[in-house]
C-alpha cells in the first residue's frame, strides 16, 4: 500500500497537482547533488500525517536570518522531527522577484540548480505578496544560499518579512497591457531599491506593503492587499476612435453592454457615435474594458493613491482609503518616495505594536495622516462627508475669545497650539 | 375596521376604574376617539385616497365617497395660550371644534364642508398664520414644510446656538416655499441647539446644529458642589477628562476634547460656552422615509458658521444656497441625497460653492460610520 | 426704545413669530386671573439678554417632580434670577399628547384655562417627541397643576423624562391617510397606557422611544427618532387598479417617474398595462406614493420593527435595524407588548448607565438580542452579511472532540454551555 | 517612452558600485529589463488593443503592429524545481527563453511566433499543465482563473484547514470553467488557511478561509518558556486573556473569545487546534477591480464545514453551487457581487439554497463596519 493514501487522491483530477510535484521532487531531489537531505519526502510524510489528523505540524519559527538581513527568512520546524528528520527544519526564504515577474529561462535555471543544492527543491511561484518563495531548508543553508543568489550574473536578493517594508509587486503594466497609465515595472524597481535598508531590517511597528498596478482594473490587487496601493489613473478624456466604435457596434450592444453599465451614466450613443461626458467620468475602466480598440485612457496620466489596505486581522479589512487623488508617475518619482518616508516616520512615532498605518489612521483621523503628507483635504476623499458634528478645531481656527484667553490664563495649550508642526 | 365607540366605552370604563384608587395617576393619554370628527369616526382606516386641492389643504376622500379636508397652517411650535384659544375659535367656526397638529408641529383643521376652506384661510392669514407646506407626490411639487426644531435660548441650558431665532429667519427668507408647492421633492429642514440634536437633524434633508469650539471650562468650586468624579469622568466618550481625587475636581485634556458637551449634561461644574466660538454647523442629505432610497442620516457640509444674532444671515444664506442650488438642479422626485450621489459630492461641493476642508472627513473614532465615509475606490471625479 | 431690540427683529418677515407669541402673552397674561408672575415678561428679557451675550442663560434644573411621578417635569432655572425674578423658576411639564395629535376645541380651551393660571401661558405644541409642552412654570405650581390636568373630563396625563420610557407617538394614520397598514393610533394609545409605571417611573439605563408610523413613509420619523421603531408594511401584492393607472398616463411620465424610479426595477410598463414583480418589490412606498388613486398596499398587513434608532450623542447616531420583518398587528398588540417587555428586563441587566439600547445592541450584538426576543435570523436582517470571520460557536453547535473534553476536563465552561437560558 | 537599455545600463552600474563594499548586499531585485523579451522592449508602453484567440492565448497588437502572444498554463503554484526546468525548456524551444507569471500565479509563455503557439499548447498538455483562465471582456466571456492561497499544512503552523489540497479539489471540480470561457463575468476565487488571510480572500468573488471554533487551550508551560506576558494578553482583540503573573502563564475566558488566533502567532503556548471543529467558512462577493462596482470586501455566506482530506467534497460542493448559481443567473458582465446586490442577498440565499444563520450577522465590534451591514430600512425582499 502507499504510504500517502491520503495525498495520492490528489494526483487524480485535470488541474496540475501539488502533490505530484512534491512526488516528482522527492524522486528526483535522490539523484541530484546536494547538500540536504531528501526534503520533499519528509514533506510528503509530513503533509500525509496532517490529512489524516486534520492539524497542521509545523511549529512556530523562532528568529531564523541570514547576515546583515532581519527579514527575508520563515522559520519552520516540525513537530514531528524525530519521525521525520528530513524536515526537521523547514525554513522558507524570499526571494525578491523582478518587477512584473518576468523571467528567462537562464536565470531561473540558475535558481533552480542553487536550490536543488541548498534545499528542497520545492517553491512558490509566487508567494502572495509577491515573492519568489523557496520552500524549506535547514538553518546552515540559509546563509550559503543568499550567497550564491547574490552571486549569480543577475543577482536575485532576498525579500521582506516581518515588521517591515514587504516586497512590492506589480502588473505587468506597460510591459504588456495597453491600459497602463504609467510605468508599474520601472516604479516598482525604483521605489524597491530605494528602501533595501526598510526592506531588510524591520523596524516598523508591523508590515507595510507597496503595490503597483496600471489602471483602476488593479490586476495586482493593491486596493485590499497592500497598506499604499498606487493605481494608475487619467485627468483628461478618455480618447474615442470612432471608427473604432463603430466596428464595435457590429459585435456587441454598446447600449446595453457598455452605456447602460457606466456607473455614472455619463455616456450616450445614438447608434452610430459614442460621446462621455468626461466631467462626471469616474475613469472605472467598464467602457475601456469592453472596447479596447475604440477607448483608451486619456493622455494626462498618472495615479492615484490609496492608503491603509490589508486583510482582516485584528480590527477588520480595510480596503485602501483615498488618500491622493492624483500624482505625477515619473522617474525618479521623488515625492511618492518622500511621501512614503514621511508616513513611515509619523507610523514609527504613533502606531502601536502590530498596527498597520491603516489602523493608526483610524485610529488618529485621515485628517492627520493628511497633513503629515501634506495633501490638501478635497471631497474626493470622502465616500460622503462625515455624519456627526463631534469635530476638532485647532486654536488658530479659532477667535481669540475671552474664553480662549481664559485657557491661556490657565495655560491650558487647546489643540494644535504648541509642540506640533504647522 | 375597528368600533371606536366601543374603545371610547373601555377607555372611559379604564378611567373610572382608575379614579378609584386613592391617587388618580397613570391613567395615560385620553382616548383619541374622544377627539376625531364624525367624518373621520365613520371612515377609519377606510380612506381610499388623496389629493392637493393647493398648497395647504388635503383632501381626503373615503371608500363611501366621504371626504374630508385639512387646511394645514404654520406655526412657530412656541404658541401662546391665546393664540390656541383663537385656533379653537376658528375650529369652532368651520371645523365643528375638531383640529390637529402634525409631527412637523403645524396645525391642521378639519373640515367637512369644503365652502368653509377659503374663509378659514383668510382668517388664519389675518392672524399671521399663512397656509401652505403640503405636497403633491402625482405631480411631483413640493413645498416647504415647518422646520422641526428645539428650545435654544428659549429654555435649554446645553444650547450652541438658539433654536426658534434661527428658524424664523431662515423661514421668513424661505417663504415663498412653503407658499407655493415648487420644490421638485421632499426637503425636510431641522434645528438643533447641540449635539443632542433633539430632533431630526440627524436625519433631514438640510439642517442646522449648535457646536461648541472650545473645551469646557472646569470650574472646580462647581464641580465640587454638584457632580459626581466617576460620572463626570465616564461622560467623556473621548477619555479626555481625568479625576483630580484629592482636590475633588477633574480636569481635561484639552487637546482630546471634540466639544461634544457630554460632560455638562453630566456636571454643571463644566461649562464650555463661548460666544465667539460657538456656532452652527450645516448639515446635508439625511432622509427618513424609505421611499425609493434608502434612510441615511445627515453630512455635515460646513463646519462652523458663528451666531450672528437676531438673524443669522451667514446661515441662513448657506441654506438658502444649499436648498436653491439643489431646487434648480435636481431631477424632478429625486431628494438631496439622491441628487447629490447622482452628481457626486465632488460636485455637490463645486455646485453649491461650499469649501470642503478637513472637517468634514471623519476622525471621530468612537462612531463605527467613519470608516464607511472615506472613499475606498479610485473611482471619483476630477 | 425697546427693551428688546433683537428680538423685535424677529417680529418682521412672513413666518409666524415666536417673539409675537412671548409678547402677545406677556400682555394678555397680565389681565388673567393667575397663580404665577407674569412669567413671559422674564422670558423676553431673559432671550433678550441671551441674544445680546450669544449664550444661554438657563441652568441645570436639577430633580422636580410631582406626587407619585419620577419624570414628565423638566427642572430649569435662571442665572439671570436676581434681575429677572419672573422666570426664577422655568420648569417644562410634559403632558402626554393625544394619538395623531387630535383634539376638540373644548379639550384645548380647558388646557389652556389652567395653563393660564398655573404657568407662562407659553407651550410647544409639540415637542419634539411628541408631548404638549407647557413652558415654564414655578415648582408650587406643579403638583396643582397635575391634578387640575387630571381633573378635566377628558383627562390628560405627565408623559416621560429621564431613563425611562418615553411618550410614544404615531403617525395620522387610519384616521386620515389611505397608506396606514396597521392602527397607529390604536397601537400608541394600548401601549401607552400599558406601560404607565415604566413611562412615569425611570428606572432604565437611559431613555426608550417608541413611535409608530403608518407605513414605510415614515411621517413620524420612528427610523430615526425612536429605539423600537413600528412601522406599517405588507406581504402580499400591491393592488392595482387598472383604469386608475390609465387616468395617470394621461397625467404624468409613468415610465419616466414610476417605474424608473423603482429601486429594484420591478416594475414594468407597455403604455397600457402596470406590472409588478411583488417577488422583488421592497415596499418602499414610491409607486403608491405618486399613484395613490390606482395603487394600495396589499390586504395582508402588519408591521416591520427596527430597533436601536438615535441621535448621535455619543457613540454616533443610529438609523433603526430590521428587527421583526413582519408582525401582526391587532388589538391588544401582545406580541409586542412581550417583546418589548423582554428587551426591556435584558437592556436593563446588560444596559450600561447611558447606553440607548442600539448602543448595547452594538456592543453585545444583534444575535444576542434576536435570542433574547425570540426572533430567527433572516436574511432580511442584513444589508449584506458580515464581512469578518470572527464568529462566535456556541458549545451545542461544536462536535464533542477530545479538545471539547479537555475543556470540560479542566472545567472551562465554553460559550453558551451554563447559566444562558437555552 | 523609456529607454529600457539605459535603465539596464544604470542597473549595472549601480550592482558594480554595490558590489565594491565589502559584504555585498541591499542590491534589490534583478532589474526587469533584463527579463524582457525584445517585441516587448520595443513596443514598451506602446500596446494598443488586445485579442483573445483562445481561451488562454492573449494576443497584445501595438501601435506598430507588433504582435505578442501570451499562452497561460494553470499552476498549482506549488512547483518542482524539475518543472520549472521543464518550463525553461518549453521556453527555450517555443519563447527565446522569455516566460512570465501572473498576479494569481499562472505561467505565460511570451511567443512572438504565432505558429509556435499550438505546440505549446500540446507539451503543456502533455506535461499535465493545461492552458486557459483568460477572458474575452468584450464578448462577456469569463474563464475561471487559479485560486489565490496559501500554505496550509505544507508549510503554516497556524492553518484552520489546509490551502493546496482543497484548492486542487475546487479546481478539479470546476476545471471545465478554467478551459472554457463560459461565465458571464470575472470571477475570483480564492482560499486562506486562516483568518490572517494571506492573500485575497477578504476582496474575492468566492472565498474559503480557514476558521478554528474552540478556544486556545493554554498550555501553561510553553507560555512560561516562550511567551511575553504583556505581548499576549495584547494580542486578543477581545480582551479575552488574563495574565497570572505569580504563575507567570495566563488565563482565557474562554466565552469571550471568537477564535482569531492572533494569540497563538504571539504566543506558541496557546495553541487552538481541533480536528473536529476546525473548518472553513464561505466568504462571497468580494471586488478588487474599479469597474462598475465599487470594490467591495467579502461576506461569510456560510459559517463552517469541517475539514474533510483529502477532498473535502463539502467545502467544493458549496463553492460550485455558488459558482453555478450565479453563473447561470447573473447577466453578461456582471459579477457577483452586482448580482447578489441586483437580486438581494435574501434571494441569494434562496437560490443558491445556503441557510442563513444567526453567524452570518455580524457582532464582532471591533471592527467598524458591523455597523453598516445591518439592515436600516423597511426595503427589503420576502
Ligand atoms: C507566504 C505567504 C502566503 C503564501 O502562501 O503565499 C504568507 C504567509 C504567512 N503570513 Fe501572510 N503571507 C503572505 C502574504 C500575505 C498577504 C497577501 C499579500 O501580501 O498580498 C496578506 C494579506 C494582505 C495584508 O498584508 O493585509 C497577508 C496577511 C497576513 C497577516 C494578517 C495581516 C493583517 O494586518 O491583517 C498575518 C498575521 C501576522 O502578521 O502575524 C500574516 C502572517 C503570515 C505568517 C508569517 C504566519 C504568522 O502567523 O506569522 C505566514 C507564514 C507562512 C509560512 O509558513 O510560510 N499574513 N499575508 C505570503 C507571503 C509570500 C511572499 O512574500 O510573497
Ligand atoms: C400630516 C403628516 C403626518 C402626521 O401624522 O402629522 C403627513 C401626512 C402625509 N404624508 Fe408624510 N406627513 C407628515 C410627516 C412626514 C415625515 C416626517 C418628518 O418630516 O419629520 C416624513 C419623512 C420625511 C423624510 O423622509 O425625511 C414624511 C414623508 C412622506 C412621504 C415620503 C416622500 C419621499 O419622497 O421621501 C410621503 C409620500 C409622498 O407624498 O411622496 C408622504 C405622504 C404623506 C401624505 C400624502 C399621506 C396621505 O396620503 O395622507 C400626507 C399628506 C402630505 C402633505 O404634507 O402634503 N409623507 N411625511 C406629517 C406632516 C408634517 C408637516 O406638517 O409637514
Ligand atoms: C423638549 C425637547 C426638545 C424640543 O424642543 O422639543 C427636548 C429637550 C431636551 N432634550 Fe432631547 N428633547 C426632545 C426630544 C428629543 C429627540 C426627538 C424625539 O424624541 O423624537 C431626540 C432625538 C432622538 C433620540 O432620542 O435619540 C432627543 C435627543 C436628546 C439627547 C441625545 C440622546 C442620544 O442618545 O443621542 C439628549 C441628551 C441626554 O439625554 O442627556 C437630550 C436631552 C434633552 C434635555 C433634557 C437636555 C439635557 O441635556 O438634559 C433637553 C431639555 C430642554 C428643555 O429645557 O426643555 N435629548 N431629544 C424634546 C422633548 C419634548 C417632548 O417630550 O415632546
Ligand atoms: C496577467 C494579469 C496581470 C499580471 O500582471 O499578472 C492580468 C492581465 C489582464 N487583465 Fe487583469 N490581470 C491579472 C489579474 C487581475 C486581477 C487580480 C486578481 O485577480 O487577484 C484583477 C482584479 C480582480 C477583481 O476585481 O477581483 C483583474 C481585473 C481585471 C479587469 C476587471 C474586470 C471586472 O469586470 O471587474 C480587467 C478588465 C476586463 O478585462 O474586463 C482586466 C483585464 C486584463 C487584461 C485584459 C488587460 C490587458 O489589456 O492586457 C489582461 C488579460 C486578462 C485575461 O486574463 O484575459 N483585469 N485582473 C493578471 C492575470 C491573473 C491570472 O493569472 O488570471
Ligand atoms: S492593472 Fe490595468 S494596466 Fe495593469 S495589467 Fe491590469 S489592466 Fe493592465
Ligand atoms: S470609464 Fe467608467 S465611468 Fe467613465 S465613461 Fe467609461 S464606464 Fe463610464
Ligand atoms: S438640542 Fe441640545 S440645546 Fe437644544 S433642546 Fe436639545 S438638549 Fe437642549
Ligand atoms: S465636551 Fe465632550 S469631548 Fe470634551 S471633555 Fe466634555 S465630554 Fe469630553
Ligand atoms: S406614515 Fe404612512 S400611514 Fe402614516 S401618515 Fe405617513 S403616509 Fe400615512
Ligand atoms: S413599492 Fe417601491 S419597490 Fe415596490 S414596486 Fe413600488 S416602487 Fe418598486
Ligand atoms: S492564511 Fe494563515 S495559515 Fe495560511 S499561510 Fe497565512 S498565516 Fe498561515
Ligand atoms: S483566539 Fe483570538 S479571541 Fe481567542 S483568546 Fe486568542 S486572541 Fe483572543
Amino acid at each position: 500500500m502507499s504510504e500517502t493514501p491520503l495525498l495520492d487522491e490528489l494526483e487524480k483530477g485535470p488541474f496540475p497537482s501539488f502533490v505530484k510535484e512534491i512526488k516528482k521532487t522527492a524522486e528526483l531531489h535522490e539523484k541530484a547533488e546536494k547538500e540536504v537531505p531528501v526534503m520533499a519526502k519528509g514533506v510528503l510524510k509530513q503533509v500525509e500525517t496532517s490529512f489524516r489528523d486534520k492539524i497542521t505540524h509545523w511549529k512556530h519559527g523562532g528568529i531564523v536570518a541570514v547576515r546583515g538581513y532581519g527579514g527575508g527568512v520563515i522559520g519552520r520546524y516540525s513537530d514531528l522531527a524525530e519521525e521525520i528528520p528530513e524536515v526537521a527544519h523547514f525554513h522558507t526564504v524570499r526571494v525578491n522577484q523582478p518587477s512584473g515577474w518576468f523571467y528567462t529561462s537562464k536565470a531561473l535555471r540558475e535558481i533552480c540548480d542553487i536550490w536543488e543544492r541548498r534545499g528542497s527543491g520545492l517553491t512558490n511561484f509566487h508567494g502572495s505578496t509577491g515573492d519568489m518563495v523557496l520552500l524549506g531548508t535547514f538553518t546552515e543553508q540559509l546563509q550559503p544560499l543568499r550567497d550564491e543568489l547574490a552571486e549569480l550574473d543577475t543577482p536575485f536578493d532576498i525579500g521582506g518579512s516581518g515588521g517591515d517594508f514587504r516586497t512590492p509587486s506589480c502588473c505587468v503594466g506597460p510591459a504588456r497591457c495597453e491600459f497602463a497609465c504609467y510605468d508599474t515595472l520601472e516604479a516598482c524597481y525604483q521605489i524597491t531599491t530605494e528602501f533595501q535598508n526598510e526592506l531588510h531590517r524591520p523596524m516598523f511597528p508591523y508590515k507595510f506593503k507597496i503595490k503597483f498596478a496600471g489602471c483602476p482594473n488593479d490586476c495586482v490587487a493593491s486596493i485590499a492587499r497592500s497598506d499604499f496601493a498606487v493605481i494608475g489613473t487619467w485627468k483628461d478624456d478618455i480618447k474615442i476612435d470612432s471608427a473604432a466604435v463603430k466596428e464595435y457596434a457590429g459585435q456587441i450592444d454598446i447600449q446595453a453592454e457598455v452605456v447602460d453599465l457606466c456607473p455614472t451614466g455619463c455616456m450616450s450613443w445614438d447608434g452610430s457615435t459614442l460621446s462621455i461626458d468626461n466631467a462626471n467620468c469616474v475613469r472605472c475602466m467598464h467602457c475601456i474594458n469592453k472596447m479596447p480598440k475604440a477607448l483608451a485612457p486619456g493622455d494626462e496620466r498618472g495615479a492615484t493613491i490609496l492608503i491603509g489596505g490589508k486583510a482582516p486581522m485584528l480590527e477588520g479589512a480595510i480596503l485602501g482609503w483615498l488618500f491622493v487623488p492624483f500624482m505625477e508617475m515619473e522617474p525618479p518619482y521623488d515625492e511618492i518616495k518622500d511621501m512614503v518616508a514621511e508616513l513611515w516616520e509619523w507610523w514609527d512615532e504613533y502606531g502601536k505594536f502590530r498596527e498597520r498605518i491603516g489602523e493608526t489612521i483610524w485610529r488618529l483621523g485621515m485628517s492627520e495622516a493628511l497633513r503629515v503628507a501634506g495633501v490638501d483635504a478635497v471631497p474626493q476623499h470622502v465616500q460622503e462627508p462625515r455624519n456627526n458634528p463631534f469635530m476638532y478645531f485647532a486654536k488658530d481656527e479659532l477667535v481669540h475669545s475671552d474664553i480662549v484667553k481664559e485657557f491661556e490664563k490657565r495655560g491650558l495649550k487647546l489643540k494644535g497650539e504648541a509642540g506640533e508642526e504647522d | 375596521m375597528v368600533d371606536l365607540d366601543q374603545r371610547l366605552n373601555d377607555w372611559k370604563e379604564f378611567i373610572a376604574k382608575r379614579k378609584e384608587k386613592d391617587y388618580f395617576s397613570d391613567f395615560g393619554p385620553p382616548h383619541y376617539a374622544n377627539f376625531l370628527p364624525p367624518v373621520i369616526k365613520k371612515n377609519y382606516g377606510k380612506w381610499k385616497y388623496h389629493e392637493i386641492l393647493k398648497c395647504g389643504v388635503l383632501k381626503h376622500v373615503a371608500e363611501n365617497g366621504d371626504a374630508i379636508y385639512s387646511v394645514r397652517a404654520a406655526s412657530p411650535r412656541l404658541l401662546s395660550i391665546y393664540t390656541l384659544r383663537e385656533f379653537c375659535d376658528l375650529a369652532d367656526k368651520y371645523c365643528d371644534g375638531f383640529l390637529r397638529f402634525t409631527s412637523r408641529n403645524n396645525v391642521e383643521f378639519l373640515i367637512t364642508d369644503e365652502s368653509n376652506i377659503d374663509p378659514l384661510i383668510n382668517d388664519l392669514k389675518a392672524m399671521g398664520f399663512p397656509v401652505g407646506g403640503t405636497h403633491d407626490a402625482t405631480a411631483g411639487k413640493y413645498a416647504l414644510s415647518n422646520m422641526v426644531h428645539t428650545q435654544g435660548w428659549v429654555h435649554c441650558h446645553t444650547p450652541a446656538i438658539d433654536a426658534s431665532g434661527i428658524v424664523k429667519a431662515v423661514m421668513d427668507e424661505l417663504f415663498e416655499y412653503f407658499e407655493e408647492m415648487k420644490l421638485p421633492a421632499l426637503c425636510r429642514l431641522a434645528l438643533a441647539c447641540c449635539a443632542n440634536m433633539c430632533g431630526a437633524v440627524h436625519a433631514s434633508d438640510i439642517s442646522i446644529v449648535g457646536i461648541h469650539r472650545t473645551p469646557p471650562l472646569v470650574d472646580d468650586d462647581g464641580v465640587r458642589r454638584m457632580c459626581e468624579l466617576p460620572t463626570t469622568v465616564a461622560s467623556c466618550p473621548n477619555a479626555a477628562i481625568k479625576a483630580k481625587p484629592k482636590e475633588k475636581t477633574v480636569e481635561v485634556n484639552v487637546e482630546k476634547c471634540m466639544f461634544c458637551g457630554n460632560c455638562y449634561t453630566m456636571c454643571p461644574g463644566m461649562p464650555l460656552f463661548d460666544p465667539e466660538n460657538d456656532g452652527a454647523a450645516i448639515m446635508v442629505g439625511g432622509k427618513l422615509s424609505n421611499a425609493r432610497h434608502l434612510p441615511t442620516l445627515s453630512k455635515v457640509v460646513v463646519p462652523w458658521i458663528p451666531n450672528e444674532p437676531p438673524r443669522w444671515p451667514g446661515v441662513v444664506d448657506v441654506v438658502k444656497k444649499i436648498l436653491e442650488t439643489w431646487a434648480s438642479e435636481a431631477r424632478k422626485h429625486e431628494r438631496l441625497i439622491e441628487w447629490a450621489e447622482r452628481i457626486g459630492w465632488e460636485k455637490f461641493f463645486e455646485k453649491t460653492g461650499l469649501e470642503f476642508t478637513q472637517h468634514l472627513i471623519d476622525d471621530y473614532r468612537v462612531t463605527p460610520y467613519q470608516y464607511t465615509s472615506y472613499r475606498a475606490t479610485t473611482q471619483f471625479r476630477w
